[in-house]
């Protein structure tokens, strides 16, 4: 067991990966020399060798589309984009490619990659260094979509991912990076892709949470249960396949949902979750399920960026509604 | 520009192979030229989806397939059928794909043939990876991987190119460039004078050749292979072609080009050169000819009618074809199929 | 006022806009030589001349990107991309520069451009020819997605489209473009971007759909209306904005609501109905809001298509389902 | 490599312009580099978001702006403040824009310079547009791009430089090769042995020059804008030039380069040269400079106070920014913001 930050979990991951699997390769811009923007891979170039960590040229279809064709081969690649609005450009090779040969082929080719991509808002970045666009790629068939907020839930979920023998996007939250620290078992575990994980239980009212929102989500929870208010929190963790039976699990018993996201919000995950909610538990529901989230614009530059993210108060004010609904 | 056989037949002072050799790659044009029209035949009779006559381009798709070693990859497109059979994948295969059966793209174990890719420009870099793969572990094997003069113009081609000159992957670029697009023209699609000089932009070498000599294109493609094999990076190969038929049974060439054009093509016919140069050496016969026509008809009926023969495929398989094991989002779905 | 089908009206709406604005251009892969895929653009080029409709390389992000420059330049640019499945490689180019010119300029620069694509099934095409994907492009901000599914709506859409000051891109059925023929006015009008149509009125249940899908949920409320079931048909016409209060409308009236579409259901836009509907009607609701969808697959190939489709009978049936609830 | 002035100062046979332009050329790039002093020290008091320095880059930016007419467009990226403000943007709003306000992005009216692209390698194929759309109305402006050695490698450069071509659209790209994209050597970035050798792979001139010489890249840049605007197409110019600074201040250059390096680059310092010919040419004096560099911080003090007077946006104005007119959507989150 070691106190680690998400960031350091992650680093801690991919080494026991490189260790454990010789099929496990890295690629990525800058993720050799220095370790990658965040250092996610610091010291595994030097550690594993120039031939299991690659700098590559600024190319994020390429770089997809390489680790792709190493999959096929039967390595098993991790990516690196720099940031969630820097892997448009390798959407088609994602959509039309990565998440398909299972299918086009029969099972006969498949394609076990994970591509991690720091994402979300928050730290007053330059623009495209913010976006939560998750929703575009839990949308595409045959591809999983994977969110920590935990130290031990990295771990865990990276390694899982790795394992997965079909495509894995997996979306680290730029926030949450060095903002926490949690006992994480040194060990090799894995931890399933596809459950939720149910932050704290309650009665009255159900949170539905990833990434680093989380927080948010946290501290509304608190602050509710000071006026009294059981609040459950889900941290939904995987996107794609989402947990349905867990949160509709959640909303029969609380009969009240406010989902939170940081996206904008039309077509947003926020969308899937308010429409399982209704479809399996309507008769349930004591409120309709609020979505607290980005508003329907570019994610702002530094000196807007309160304007933009869902905060606390949004979330207790949203969720005291709900409950007085 | 490379050429050994010219269109009469007639070679200059070597040819790359044996006459026994030659015969094999004649041969091989012919049954592939049988699947072609039993193919544009069948789609007629609606027993295809749409269907991409590879007519005009068989020496460039069986010579460069013939210097392949059984266990190298290939990632080819939606026209390359000769191209992926002579690396392996059988007919019936490329039937049922074009019948509109994924089961069609599940080539057999060992067969390291992807399935075609649809979409232009986007499997180029997929040869680099395979490649890269194969290096890395120490392996011999190559990837080859073929593609039209229109899917240069992708951003995608670039990508694949710096890829594999940066990582020097043993992947063999073959650009069929047979003149068009669709309807785009070769001579619109890039102000550069040849494809083949692309590669210099990327410090590779770059090889301009005759795509309807099959000689010719053997010839470069086997040099490219050897060099991959050997830890010498990749190669750009521009196979000047034509596709003599429409670029889909859905297109209609007559309202994007001259029939003048086509007409010369066929004098270029790259089966008809190497017939003479066959026949001039003692090497062909009309008995030996009919007999090749008469076994290929037969190899493509029995494709077709396994391919035809594949039962009807559930919604079940097409749920499953998802993933591994299906997810909770699938499994759900199959619950609600099943009732 | 002339007989058209939906290609047919399409192809006049073009020639208006090509007629009545000079900065007007369209490019794209083979829409002038041959007239397009679909022959949307037929005899356009041979009318209006090579300095105004464009054939282009084979490069989707160059089409989207240079028609960008256009715009910004003043110009009314339409660019075409072939099939929704080969939209992907200008993803980048329409979510980072195409919506985002007027956030990033703050109102200097603006893009009015339309990017038409055909798209959906059902026609027994090739892999990536039969992709509905709108939910992607629903969620960019800064983009609108319309979608027309009668011949009059066509013309009037396409000249709001492109002379809307923002972006749009068009999406045009494929298996409708010569499926219906309808009287359509030859003057200049526009049908405002937005609002819904409500295709016919009905008391006991709400169909929700768009695109080549308006067919089946048509045939299904008349087989419904044999059995003495009022059903109101909504055509959304457009995905974003998407016209909440219309549906909100509708749902309150009848308490019920089935949405069709052709895209995997999870994250589709059929969530987002479902949630707005539960938002703001939720008590009005005598049942969920169900969702009949494609699958969470890649769209088949021909033999499997009418395994992904939603048909009649599984409309009628979720229909019948939610009226029983 | 096209040299004019040499690190020491001297000159050839020729100089394409005067005494008294070269003076300017030098003012400004003090003004410049002032400006790229004044923002490093800001962001380190917090002042800035992240900033990418373009110290050791002026020449190449000065002098290729200076070669535009005052509508031509630009299109340049995060590191081209000096290029964008020599071409009409205001400092005030390069300081707004690294203050996180997208007020910064508004250019003036009649100043055609877009907003700085922030991802690598999309925005050059807008500069193909504008262009295309002047050449198409007949006008005579002409678009100038501006971009990295790193960009290069995106797909979006190929498609850019391929329109461009097949359009022969009126559009200059300029690459600084800086040496490095992040920490990525320009070495392994391509094998190709410069990046203006890739022009030729799409029929179009490249041009190779000293990026730290001003006269030369106005030369070059020169040349390549008046054949433009004659309707000669597009070029490519590769100016070499080296990144003093870090990448951003959230880089760490000691991490992936040898400060040697940087040492022997100062000495290639794009003013020092301009100072150096200056001087002996009876064209600086020590006052003269003291008099620039006062001059130059009141100018920027003046931008960054301007820059930081901008009130504090609101979050009306984040979603008005949106669309021309509010839609439906936007109107009922400002209605709950309001709320
Ligand atoms: C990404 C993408 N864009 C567009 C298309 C539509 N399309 C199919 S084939 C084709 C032309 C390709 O030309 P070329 O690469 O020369 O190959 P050829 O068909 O001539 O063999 C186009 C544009 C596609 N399949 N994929
Ligand atoms: C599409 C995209 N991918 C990655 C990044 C992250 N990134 C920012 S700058 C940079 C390096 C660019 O290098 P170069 O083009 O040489 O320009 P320089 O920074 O040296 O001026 C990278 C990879 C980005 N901004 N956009
Ligand atoms: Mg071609
Ligand atoms: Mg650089």
């Amino acid at each position: 067991m070691s106190e680690l930050t998400l960031a350091q979990s992650l680093n801690g991951a991919l080494a026991t990966a490189l260790e454990s699997d010789e099929r496990v390769v890295l690629l990525g811009e800058d993720i050799g020399r220095t370790g990658g923007v965040f250092r996610i891979t610091d010291g595994l170039r030097d550690k594993y060798g120039e031939d299991r960590v690659f700098d590559t040229p600024v190319a994020e279809s390429g770089i997809v589309g390489a680790a792709f064709g190493m999959a096929i081969a039967g390595m098993h690649p991790v990516a690196e984009l720099q940031f969630l609005g820097f892997s448009y450009p390798a959407y088609d090779q994602i959509i039309n490619h990565v998440a398909r040969i299972r299918n086009r082929s029969n099972h006969r080719f498949t394609a076990p990659l994970v591509i991690r991509v720091p994402f979300g808002g928050g730290i007053g970045a330059a623009e495209h260094h913010s976006e939560s666009t998750e929703a575009i790629y839990a949308h595409i068939p045959g591809l999983k979509v994977v969110v920590p907020s935990t130290p031990s839930d990295a771990r865990g979920l990276l390694l899982a991912a790795i394992e997965d023998p079909d495509p894995v996007l997996f979306l680290e939250p730029i926030r949450l990076y060095r903002a926490v620290k949690e006992e994480v078992p040194d060990s090799y575990y894995t931890t399933e892709i596809g459950p939720l994980r149910v932050e704290r239980e309650g009665e009255d009212i159900t949170v539905v949470s990833w990434g680093a929102m989380m927080k948010e989500a946290r501290a509304a929870a608190a602050r509710l249960e000071e006026s009294g208010v059981s609040v459950e929190v889900l941290d939904l963790r995987t996107l794609s396949p989402i947990d349905a039976d867990g949160i509709v699990r959640s909303a029969t018993k609380t009969g009240r949902v406010v989902v939170v996201h940081e996206a904008p919000r039309t077509a947003g995950m926020g969308a899937e979750v308010a429409a399982i909610v209704q479809e399996r538990a309507l008769y349930s529901l004591t409120a309709p399920v609020r979505r607290v989230t980005g508003w329907d614009t570019v994610f702002p530059l530094k000196r807007s960026e309160g304007h933009y993210l869902p905060t606390v108060d949004r979330i207790v004010q949203v969720a005291q509604e709900t409950l007085e609904a | 520009m490379l050429t050994l056989i010219s269109p009469d037949g007639t070679v200059g002072d070597r040819l790359p192979i044996t006459l026994e050799e030659m015969r094999r790659l004649y041969s091989d044009m012919v049954e592939a030229r049988t699947y072609d029209h039993k193919c544009m035949a069948m789609q007629r009779q609606g027993r295809l989806a749409t269907y991409a006559p590879f007519e005009g381009q068989e020496a460039a798709q069986i010579g460069a397939a013939a210097t392949l070693r059984p266990d190298d990859w290939v990632a080819a497109t939606y026209r390359d059928a000769a191209l992926m059979w002579r690396a392996g994948y059988p007919w019936s295969l490329l039937v049922a794909g074009r019948t509109g059966d994924e089961r069609g793209g599940q080539a057999p174990d060992g067969v390291n043939v992807l399935p075609p890719s649809i979409t232009v420009g986007g499997h180029m870099i997929h040869a680099v990876g395979l490649a890269w793969a194969e290096a890395l572990r120490g392996s011999d094997r190559v990837a080859l991987t073929s593609f039209g003069d229109g899917a240069t113009s992708e951003g995608d081609f670039h990508e694949a190119m710096n890829f594999a000159a940066v990582f020097n992957t043993p992947t063999v670029f073959l650009c069929q460039n047979n003149g068009f697009a669709i309807s785009y023209p070769r001579a619109e699609q890039t102000r550069s004078e040849s494809i083949a000089m692309k590669a210099e932009g990327y410090g590779m070498p770059g090889v301009l050749v005759d795509g309807n000599d099959v000689a010719a294109v053997f010839e470069v493609v086997r040099e490219a292979v050897t060099r991959a094999r050997r830890g010498g990076g990749p190669t750009l190969i521009e196979a000047v072609t034509y596709r003599l038929g429409p670029h889909t049974t859905a297109d209609d060439p007559n309202r994007y080009r001259d029939e003048d054009d086509a007409v010369e093509w066929r004098e270029k016919d790259p089966l008809e050169r190497v017939r003479l140069l066959l026949e001039r050496a003692g090497g062909w016969t009309p008995e030996w000819q009919t007999d090749l026509e008469t076994r290929a008809a037969d190899v493509i009926e029995e494709a077709v009618a396994m391919a035809e023969a594949l039962p009807q495929p559930t919604a079940e398989e097409m749920l499953l074809r998802m993933y591994e094991q299906p997810t909770s989002s699938i499994e759900s779905q199959l619950r609600e199929i099943g009732s």
